[in-house]
């Protein structure tokens, strides 16, 4: 039984200009230790999952469709004490802005001591913080520092410092939202062979989010392709990339320069911007940016067509 | 303590003595210009013109101004602010005895409004847009914005003399302080009877301004992201409110009471003089109507150092509170 | 931070038990004599009182060998056993002295006399020296017996020098050898802070709390206990005197409402006294006072030197207007210089400027006057039908426009009254064209510009405490007193008055010396170099529920007759 | 949601301006605390215009010299004398308006005055920096240890009776290190914008580039801080008159206080001490109200400064 299930999930946000469909009627699964890469532009709602999986949408988001299965129980409606005890201990979360994560006046090893002891409050001080060396040896920050405060770390050291709070409590799935972006390119190497080495020692689910298709293809062996709010594609990291069927998928491939090819051509710019959520088009929503639409394309909504028991594509015509 | 905190210490106690030195001087040098002298307020008919020449000289006032200046640095560095006209006595022993009675109004409100200005605002910014928002803020302001000489009156009418509960002025009542039988416990009870009045009015009038600075604060504060870090640890609000997000919030309200002190010593100030609560402050009002040099400016450099140290110790308090700054 | 709201939580407590704790009303275990202050004494040395509240303190403590008694023109023997013989040569005197202890048992003789009066005119102490000046020689004959010797014959001799304070020698002798030798000796002697002044009164202080009250208890050793002098038998039946202190009147009537205190030594407004009659317990006293309340001109430059414009002024002024508005009924107009209330020496004939005229005769008569010297208008105050109208453009006689002229006076908050009078004399000015107007300033700077620097056209004093001898009116108006910080603040010269004023100073004889006093106020009416306006009465406002037996006198009844015949009620 | 930074810029460029003040007054208009400000503020602007109207309808009226010839002392409300009469028989509502004028003049213009200071001493700070900057801001830093009531209450009682404008002076005189500052920071991070740049490689000089491209920028701000010094001025003027250190001169609210306490009248006249006190506080709690409104519409950023009085 998958670890993770979303069915026909839908999220909304209610604003001044009417309801926000941000997320709408998007499936996934994820199996145990298995890893999940979420890919698109920034507002295509990919971040928004996250936070719904985490339950802290914000006052004015909500679930309003489908449903979303955590170890079969579903996580719409939850009480907040469930979801109390269900977060960090099941389901942790590395956050983007790295920069200020961490309470500036605390120090690092109490704040990760306080994720522990809340939710395991028999364990003692002392093994707390013996946990959190250990755990920094794990994300190899040196443990003497672990005394030290968050404005005395680097952007890499505090990135490692919250994915090692995010392992404190041994957690079945750890959700990254964009954990590199804020960081520069080495860091980033860095960090990201830190979370595959980290999935395969503790054996963690991860669910990685990003808009740079390449550092998801790194880490996650399942792609998900979103646009507007909606998967446009899912398949195999082999599968997406070296077989990209939707329209949308290939620009994003294209776009990603590779050294390799000599006379590398510049790739051509998209034109045209994505559709307004709060009255999304008839027909498919990347309509009036994709080079192959068709009158078909504006009439109905694509439906599912599966090129392989893995992969998956929400296009009329497409084109391999 | 390391290095960083002893020489931040050492800047600030500069800048503080720089600034009252110069203090100082401007206000030898202001009541030395001004118009009228004190012997001249002897309305009494058999003052013989002589007499008041021969005062003049006794009291020093026909000195050329630079060696009166002189005298007044030298005087002041042993801790000697000369006699007062006024009352004939030295002005030290007349600040040692006001200058407690002020210290213990005026931090004993401040620190109430601080702190009760704290714990409301933190309760009020997270139930943002609710009923007792909206009731709560529009109280503060209200109450922020009355006139405290008023407000002391309109106290002394109802819970004074109305309703009868409190003594009408001053800060001991002689019945107690003179009967033999009475304890300390009867006479400390005494002068905080006496205090209660002037001590509702200044944190009435102060708690206003530091409920709403913490309420603002605490609401930039649950924007910041370690909010949403800690909300993910799966912590319950209460301890999300308490650890994490009001001791940020609390920072900016304490450099704003620091930055406020001058006001509200002004406040102290009117308070004791409607309440007669013998401070520095009533006492620094007669001595200006009164034109008595040495007391008024000794007066104003005490409350002047007052407010410079409490500022020094609002600063340490953010440093040791702040790591970001020890570090 | 759970530091922080253990700390909360502690501060509610507290402040919460305090609350809670303070119950009402504290048990009354004795009847000890309260007395509210409007201000702090300034200080306990007598050489250095001047102002109200520490000399009401000090009276009770310092004694002088004669002193005023209600109701008696001739000075009563106090610590003197009897009046004094004066020798034929006039110049010498000789005192018998009342057998009396000092507060702390050591015996009050002629030394202690001696050594007073001969410290005044060492150290030229203010407000003393002047009336020593002309005394030569002082000697202590005996225990009991002290002898003056005075350069040439002065009157004001028993009425103006032998009621000062006597002083024990031993308190001051060696406070006085120390000042002695210092650079500024006067000025030790001033700040030589007394903590239990030594003396023969009916009271002696207990404690003084600074800020707070002074306590005084009944002084068993005082001279006058059981005796009947000025045909009072004297006290004090009190055992303990509480003063407390309050800042403003206000609070002081609430206190006096609900017995916080038997008494406010000091005066109050008009305005509190319709309240304080509906109160049975409260009874209230209105006295005379020696005072005088006037609108000083300065003869020095113009306008104000042509005595013409002074008295056409002077016929402006509305003074029963004033009386009955601002002190709301409470006082009396001023015609003389010398208040009524001293009525041997008042003189009652004088001129009355537009006594009981109304608005339109006042402005017609100062029209008249000012024409005849000379004036002009563009506009008269009162037209060719005898109609009156504004007035514009005054011209004095020589022709030239007048410029406004300005009325000092002090702030409101210093005296409400004097404040608003001026208001109301620039109106009534500006009725004849007069272009004045009324600028209340800081009263120490008020007194620096008209007494020191003489620069000033108009102003609005008042003298609260005059003596009972009259012999301020020379001080006030002898052309010797012009100079700076001399008390002839509006210049006055006129040698007929110097004359007779010089000669009053010496006249034994009282009727002759009368005479001459009534001779100086018919001048000064006639001059108007000051315009008396009003006499305020002193409002006095006392319980009857604990104590009884106040005596009022001119000034009210805080005397010593008063402190040493009160006694409880029960 | 615009970042800090860009809604600063949306109002750099005029076209922005008009667009960016309407959505600023619907702002401002949905805010509870503002509209209830500004409509306060509207009545004590009719009745400081009305303060003329007493006098001509009968000298009676006259504030300060107006004096009732039947009443003589301290009377209640009737119907010749709306809100009773003082303890000489003066109309106390005449009184209040007149001190509804008073207040504004001293308010508005002892504002201005130290905005104006600050502004400038702001400006020049940030812009001209090293030794300039350090000496002003000492200086502020001194001046803002000043409890400003104290030291005007010692130079109006040394230099004798302060008229009305000299308080106004000194007020705005002690009260600009709190704007000078702010604007000041604003100025460091305007000075390094590229269209500040870009006019000092177009050779403008020091001047025109502080007054024609920062003074703009710095402007609204100022005028946040504007209503904040109001509430400071008046509360300061009220207070030195209720010592009895006011210009005798005028009749302000603070002057009608120090009468009633002075006089007696503090616990027989409810009508002659309540009307006063209310009317300083509501004005003060009126300008500060649309001093907090304004603020959000004008930048939330600037809350983390915070504003002290």
């Amino acid at each position: 039984m998958a670890l993770l299930e979303a069915e026909h999930l839908s999220i909304g946000y209610r604003t001044r200009k009417g309801l926000l469909r941000a997320v709408e009627d998007v499936s996934f699964s994820l199996e145990p230790g298995g890893s999940l890469g979420f890919v698109g532009e920034s507002g295509c709602g990919k971040t928004t999952i996250g936070m719904a999986l985490m339950g802290l949408l914000p006052a004015n988001g909500s679930i309003f469709g489908g449903e979303l299965r955590f170890k079969g129980q579903n996580l719409v409606g939850i009480s907040d004490e469930r979801l109390q005890k269900l977060r960090w201990k099941e389901i942790a979360m590395i956050f983007q802005a790295a920069m200020n994560a961490l309470n500036p006046i605390q120090r690092v090893e109490d704040q990760i001591v306080e994720a522990i002891r809340h939710h395991e409050p028999e364990v003692s001080a002392a093994q707390a913080a013996e946990r959190v060396s250990s755990l920094f040896s794990l994300v190899d920050l040196d443990p003497e520092r672990s005394r030290d405060y968050p404005h005395q770390y680097s952007g890499g050291m505090k990135q490692r410092a919250i994915i090692a709070m995010a392992l404190a409590c041994r957690p079945d799935v750890i959700i990254a939202d964009e954990p590199t972006t804020a960081l520069d390119v080495i860091v980033q190497a860095q960090i990201l062979a830190e979370i595959r080495r980290v999935q395969k020692e503790m054996d963690v689910a991860v669910l990685f989010i990003s808009h740079d298709i390449a550092v998801v293809a790194e880490v996650c062996r399942h792609i998900a392709v979103m646009y507007a709010g909606q998967i446009v594609e899912q398949g195999t990291r082999k599968e997406v990339f070296e077989t990209p069927a939707h329209p949308y998928t290939q620009a994003l491939l294209d776009a990603y320069l590779t050294i390799e090819e000599e006379n590398a051509t510049l790739p051509r710019a998209m034109n045209g911007e994505s559709p307004n959520l709060a009255a999304p088009p008839k027909g498919c929503r990347f309509y009036d940016r994709c080079p192959h639409a068709d009158a078909q394309c504006r009439q109905e909504p694509p439906t599912w067509i599966s090129l392989s028991p893995t992969h998956k594509v929400m296009c009329y015509g497409p084109r391999s | 303590m390391t290095m960083e905190i002893r020489r931040y210490i050492l800047g600030r106690l500069f800048q503080i003595t720089l600034i009252f030195f110069v203090i100082l001087t401007v206000l030898f040098l202001l009541f030395r210009l001004a118009p009228g002298d004190p012997v001249s307020r002897m309305v009494d008919p058999n003052m013989t013109p002589e007499d008041a020449q021969r005062l003049i000289e006794q009291l020093g006032l026909d000195l050329p101004m630079w060696q009166q200046y002189l005298i007044y640095l030298e005087n002041f560095l042993k801790g000697r602010f000369g006699i007062s006209f006024h009352y004939g006595q030295p002005v030290s022993e007349i600040i040692l005895n006001r200058l407690p009675n002020t210290i213990l109004l005026f931090t004993s409100s401040i620190l109430l409004a601080a702190f009760v200005g704290v714990f409301l605002g933190k309760i009020v910014s997270w139930k943002k847009g609710e009923r007792i928002d909206t009731w709560v803020t529009i109280g503060a302001l209200v109450c922020h914005t009355l006139f405290l000489p008023w407000l002391a009156l309109i106290i002394i009418w109802v819970f004074a003399y109305w309703i009868g509960w409190f003594p009408l002025t001053g800060m001991i009542s002689a019945e107690i302080w003179t009967d033999p039988s009475a304890g300390l416990l009867r006479k400390g009870l005494d002068i905080a009877h006496h205090m209660a009045l002037p001590l509702i009015t200044l944190f009435l009038i102060h708690f206003g301004s530091y409920l709403l600075v913490m309420r603002s604060s605490m609401l930039d504060t649950l924007r910041e992201d370690y909010i949403l870090t800690a909300r993910a640890k799966g912590l319950d609000e209460a301890t999300i409110r308490n650890r994490h997000a009001a001791p940020n919030a609390a920072l900016p309200v304490i450099t704003s009471v620091g930055l406020s002190l001058a006001f509200s010593i002004n406040g102290g100030a009117l308070t004791e003089t409607v309440f007669t609560w013998p401070g520095l402050g009533r006492e620094l009002v007669f001595a200006v109507s009164n034109n008595d040099y040495p007391l008024a400016q000794a007066s104003f450099l005490l409350i002047a150092a007052v407010v410079l140290t409490a500022n020094l110790v609002v600063d340490l308090l953010y440093a040791y509170l702040d790591p970001r700054i020890r570090y | 931070m759970t530091l922080c709201t253990k700390i909360n939580r502690a501060l509610l407590l507290i402040a919460v038990s305090v609350l809670w704790l303070c119950p009402p009303g504290w048990a009354e275990t004795r009847q000890p004599l309260r007395i509210g202050l409007g201000e702090e004494p300034r200080t306990l040395n007598i050489w250095m009182a001047s102002d109200a509240n520490s000399n009401n303190i000090l009276s009770q403590i310092y004694q002088p060998l004669y002193r005023h008694a209600p109701g008696e023109t001739e000075m009563v023997p106090w610590l003197a056993a009897g009046p004094p013989e004066m020798a034929a040569d006039g110049v010498t005197y000789q005192v018998r002295l009342r057998p009396a202890r000092w507060s702390d048992g050591s015996a009050f003789t002629a030394a202690d006399v001696a050594f007073t009066c001969r410290l005044i005119k060492e150290f030229k102490i203010p407000r003393h020296y002047s009336r020593w000046k002309f005394v030569d020689q002082i000697e202590a004959v005996d225990d009991r017996t002290v002898r003056f010797i005075l350069k040439e014959p002065m009157a004001i001799f028993l009425t103006r020098s032998l009621t000062i304070p006597i002083v024990s020698e031993k308190e001051w002798r060696e406070v006085a050898a120390s000042a002695r030798k210092q650079k500024k000796p006067l000025a030790s002697l001033f700040n030589h802070t007394v903590k239990r002044p030594l003396g023969t009164g009916p009271f002696v202080l207990e404690k003084w709390h600074k800020g707070a009250y002074l306590h005084m208890k009944k002084n068993d050793l005082f001279f006058g206990q059981g005796l009947r002098i000025g045909g009072r038998l004297l006290g004090p039946f009190v055992e303990e005197i509480l003063f407390k202190i309050y800042g403003t009147s206000d609070v002081a009537m609430l206190a006096l409402k609900k017995g916080a205190i038997d008494m406010y030594w000091q005066g109050i407004q008009p305005g509190y006294i319709e309240n304080l009659e509906q109160h049975p317990e409260i009874r209230i006293f209105s006295s005379e006072r020696s005072a005088l309340y006037y609108l000083g001109f300065n003869l020095r430059k113009p306008p104000f030197d042509d005595p013409a414009l002074r008295r056409a002024a002077a016929m402006l002024v509305d003074k029963s207007f004033i009386i009955k508005r601002v002190l709301q009924g409470y006082g009396s107009r001023m015609d003389s210089i010398i208040p009524s209330g001293n009525e041997f020496w008042y003189n009652p004939n004088l001129t009355e400027y537009g006594e009981d005229l109304n608005r339109e005769q006042r402005i017609r008569a100062a029209y008249r006057i000012l024409k005849q010297a000379g004036y002009r208008w563009t506009q008269p105050p009162v037209d060719d039908s005898g109609k009156v109208q504004p007035a514009e453009g005054l011209r004095l006689p020589g022709g030239s426009l007048m410029e406004s002229v300005t009325i000092l006076t002090p702030p409101a908050d210093y005296d409400p009254h004097r404040a608003i009078s001026g208001l109301l004399i620039q109106q009534w000015l500006r009725q004849a064209g007069i272009p004045a107007s009324s600028r209340p300033m800081a009263f120490g700077a008020l007194l620096q510009q008209v007494k020191a620097r003489h620069d000033f056209d108009a102003f609005i004093l008042g003298y609260g405490r005059l003596s009972l001898d009259p012999d301020y009116l020379r001080i006030f108006f002898h052309s010797e007193f012009d100079r700076e910080r001399g008390w002839n603040m509006s210049g006055y010269h006129n040698p007929e008055f110097d004359r007779i004023a010089e000669a009053s100073e010496k006249t034994m004889d009282l009727e002759a010396r009368r005479l001459r006093i009534y001779k100086m106020q018919e001048i000064i009416a006639r001059d108007v170099p000051y315009l008396p306006i009003y006499l305020p009465r002193e409002i006095e406002a006392v319980r009857t529920d604990r104590f009884t037996g106040w005596v009022q006198m001119l000034e009210g009844i805080g005397n010593i007759w008063s402190f040493c015949q009160l006694s409880p009620v029960n | 949601m615009k970042t800090g930074n860009e809604q600063r810029d949306a109002f750099a460029a005029p076209a922005g301006r008009r667009e960016w003040l309407a959505g600023g007054w619907a702002l401002f208009w949905e805010n509870p605390i503002g509209k209830i400000g500004l409509i306060l503020m509207a009545c004590f602007a009719l009745m400081a215009a009305a303060s003329f109207v007493p006098p001509l309808l009968d000298p009676m009226y006259h504030p300060m010299h107006g004096v009732d010839p039947e009443i003589s002392h301290a009377t209640g409300p009737s119907a010749a004398h709306w809100l009773g009469t003082d303890f000489i028989g003066r109309d106390i509502f005449s009184q209040l308006l007149a001190g509804a004028r008073i207040a504004f003049m001293v308010g508005l213009s002892a504002a201005f005055m130290s905005i104006f200071f600050g502004t400038l001493i702001g400006m020049i700070s940030g812009y001209a920096g090293r030794f300039a900057d350090t000496v002003l801001m000492r200086l502020a830093d001194m001046v803002m240890v000043m409890p400003t009531l104290l030291v005007v209450l010692i130079l109006s009682s040394l230099f004798g009776q302060l008229r009305i404008w000299t308080i106004v002076l000194l007020i705005a005189l002690f009260r600009w290190p709190g704007v000078s500052r702010i604007i000041r920071s604003q100025t460091l991070t305007l000075k390094h914008r590229p269209f500040i740049e870009a006019a000092r490689v177009a050779g403008a000089s020091h001047l025109r580039i502080i007054f024609r491209h920062i003074l703009p920028n710095v402007l609204p701000l100022a005028m946040l801080y504007m209503t904040f010094r109001v509430t400071s001025a008046i509360i300061i003027e009220a207070a030195l008159a209720f010592l009895g250190f006011g210009d005798p001169g005028t009749v302000s609210w603070g002057m009608m206080l120090q009468w009633v306490w002075k006089t007696g009248h503090m616990f027989q006249a409810p009508y002659w001490l309540l009307p006063p006190g209310i009317c300083i506080s509501l004005l003060t709690l009126s300008f500060y109200m649309l001093g907090r409104a304004m603020e959000e519409v004008l930048d939330p950023r600037l809350r983390k400064e915070g504003e002290s009085d």
